[in-house]
């Protein structure tokens, strides 16, 4: 178990480089988004694997028993709302997305650059 | 003790056809078999497991609200394979099977 | 036996996933989506009521409720690729 | 034992991201990433962040599903195939990787009590919400109250973004004919059974937000997840109902105002609070007893995040579906 006491994070460091690669290396625009949702889901799991207390439960404090551990509740609440945030900020991306597909008739970035270097 | 073993066993019959419902969707030939498969053994599995998990814990809240999570998937879980059902059928011609994607 | 099932839907989930990589069609992938929504459900009532908080049944009923608006929104995708544009 | 399932779930949710990236049809990638939505939220829901996984829920289950897909059907699903020179990503991604891996040998073990993320503000906030607030969900009291400033910004920035969105879709429109006119407006209403099924669960669905709304103190839930929750609703009745349905029922010019009347409700009662004397976001000084306003305050500033999230995502959802393919 001390090994794999890391496991959580390696995973954090592998999604992020996942998600990077794809918006640094996939032409096509919704896959940069997917890939920035994967980067974001990173960053999450990150938070909420510092947040755990072996032992412990959620943060919610249940009558009577004074010993019970809780889990950190700060990583938590930065969490939930980055969560919500993240779908708004997507929903804004697809709308340029789309907006772009509209105007260029292609939704891939070289395809978009070399008709911008056309006009 | 009586209902311990029957939730027991509940619970080790609804993993079984869990388990099944996963090696059908995986081995099956063709699309509809897979949905055969799967939703058969989902809506079996999941009385099972929920069963077994509400005779556990007696009269309660928990029990009431695993109820009402049973009776929600019992609703849902078949109109969503209705739903793609004829979504894989409305994309093909009649009775050709769903192309590869491309 | 808690565990055993636990076991059996995990693994479940990873035959499903199997399924959703292998393809061949989208609607198996749709299909594999399904089953895992299912499994989900499963595995976190199982593991509400083994951590002995069953509050957080919360989570299932969501998903029991909403999963299948997904699903829907495949087949109204589908049905407007297929449809024509406008009426004359 | 449940840390065993934990590692083989991140496992599944690593392999799911390699294939969200790999795909070529962008519709298939969307459904992976629900499998991988799926998977983070038992992630969280291990390990012990309940607010949080049933805030993936709700957004991940329906929301972020429906969103892609009705912006795939303006885009198409295609993604071109064409060798691109791979060696520089990859080579950047490679030390990248190699990089963070370094960095974790530092980390604290998982679960580790001594860890400096444990030491400093979190005891606090756990030993003072019951004596200041008296509220059972910590997250909710810290989210609400604690970190109330923080939770102010978050709104604007849902509710910058969805009016980002509502006016990036609303120019360039074509020749746009009216609703009735299109035959995309009958959504699914030849369906029998998903309309009747859908038809039956919309009030459970909305009924269940209302319940994450104002139970949120207890278990689970808040504004955030409520509003998600009811969206999904909403955007349920268009589907089925076709579009002219569903924005009969909520106008688009009342969803804009639901959704700036829910960041202003949340900062009117910050600017209350001043007003009463205290500071901004000080929610103890709105009523007699400190600790039941500060129930009460909190309470209001979840109505309107609450509010402001499913007015976006509807918006959102609206913009997109109701146009045309280009």
């Amino acid at each position: 178990m001390e090994v794999l006491g890391h496991y959580n994070y390696w995973v954090f460091a592998f999604l992020l480089t996942i998600g990077l690669y794809a918006v640094i290396a996939k032409p096509n625009l919704v896959k940069k988004l997917l890939g920035l949702s994967i980067f974001q889901a990173a960053v999450f799991l990150l938070y909420i694997s510092m947040a755990k207390v072996e032992g412990g439960t959620a943060p919610i404090i249940q009558g009577g028993a004074g010993e019970q551990v809780y889990s950190n509740p700060l990583p938590h609440v930065l969490i939930l709302t980055a969560i919500v945030v993240g779908i708004s900020t997507v929903a804004l991306g697809l709308a340029i997305v789309v907006r772009i597909r509209e105007e260029y008739g292609t939704i891939e970035e070289d395809e978009i650059q070399a008709q911008d270097r056309d006009r | 003790m009586i209902i311990d073993a029957i939730s027991l066993l509940m619970l080790g019959a609804g993993g079984f056809f869990v388990f099944m419902g996963g090696v059908g969707a995986l081995r099956l030939p063709d699309l509809y078999t897979r949905m055969h498969a799967a939703s058969l053994t989902d809506s079996l599995g999941t009385i099972l497991t929920l069963g077994g998990i509400m005779l556990q814990s007696g009269w309660s809240l928990a029990t009431v609200k695993l109820a009402t999570i049973l009776f929600f998937l019992l609703m849902t879980a078949p109109t969503s394979a209705y739903a793609l059902a004829n979504a894989a059928l409305m994309s093909q011609g009649d009775d050709a099977p769903p192309a590869p994607e491309g | 036996m808690y565990y055993a099932a636990a076991a059996a839907i995990i693994v479940t989930m990873a035959l499903a996933l199997i399924r959703a990589l292998l393809g061949p069609t989208v609607y198996d992938r749709v299909l594999a989506v399904n089953m895992f929504t299912t499994k989900t459900v499963l595995l976190v009532s199982l593991i509400a009521f083994l951590s002995g908080r069953p509050d957080f049944l919360d989570l299932a009923l969501a998903y029991a409720l909403i999963n299948f608006v997904g699903v829907l929104a495949v087949l109204e995708f589908v049905q407007k690729k297929r449809r024509p544009r406008r009426l004359p | 034992m449940d840390m065993l399932f934990g590692f083989v779930l991140l496992t599944l949710l690593v392999v799911t991201a390699v294939a969200v990236v790999v795909t070529p049809n962008l519709f298939a990638a969307v459904m992976l990433m629900s499998i991988f939505s799926l998977l983070m939220a038992a992630t969280f829901f291990l390990l012990d962040a309940a607010d949080v996984a049933l805030t993936e829920a709700a957004i991940g289950a329906g929301m972020s599903t429906v969103l892609f897909l009705s912006a795939l059907g303006l885009i198409g699903a295609g993604e071109r195939k064409r060798p691109v020179r791979q060696w520089l990503p990859l080579s950047v991604v490679g030390i990248t990787t190699f990089t963070l891996l370094y960095a974790t040998i530092d980390q604290p073990l998982l679960g580790d009590p001594a860890a400096p993320v444990h030491q400093h503000v979190a005891p606090w906030y756990l030993e003072q919400t019951p004596l200041l607030i008296d509220m059972a969900n910590v997250v909710t009291a810290v989210l609400a109250a604690f970190r109330g400033y923080d939770t102010f910004g978050e709104v604007l920035v849902i509710l910058t973004a969805g009016l980002g969105v509502l006016m990036v879709l609303a120019g360039g429109a074509r020749d746009r004919p009216e609703p009735e006119r299109r035959i995309g407006a009958t959504g699914l209403r030849h369906h029998l059974i998903p309309r009747v099924v859908g038809q039956l669960l919309i009030p459970f669905i909305v009924l269940f937000g209302l319940y994450l709304q104002f139970h949120g103190d207890f278990s689970p839930g808040g504004g955030f997840q409520a509003g998600a929750i009811i969206a999904v609703g909403i955007v349920l009745h268009s589907l089925l109902e076709g579009e002219s349905a569903g924005r009969a029922i909520v106008p688009p010019r009342v969803l804009v105002g639901l959704m700036i009347g829910g960041a202003l409700l949340f900062g009117l009662v910050g600017v209350a609070g001043m007003v009463l004397g205290g500071n901004f976001f000080d929610y103890s000084v709105l009523g007699a007893d400190p600790v039941g306003s500060q129930q009460l305050g909190i309470h209001l500033v979840e109505v309107g995040v609450g509010i402001t999230v499913s007015g976006t995502l509807v918006a959102a959802f609206h913009a997109f579906a109701d146009r045309e393919p280009a």
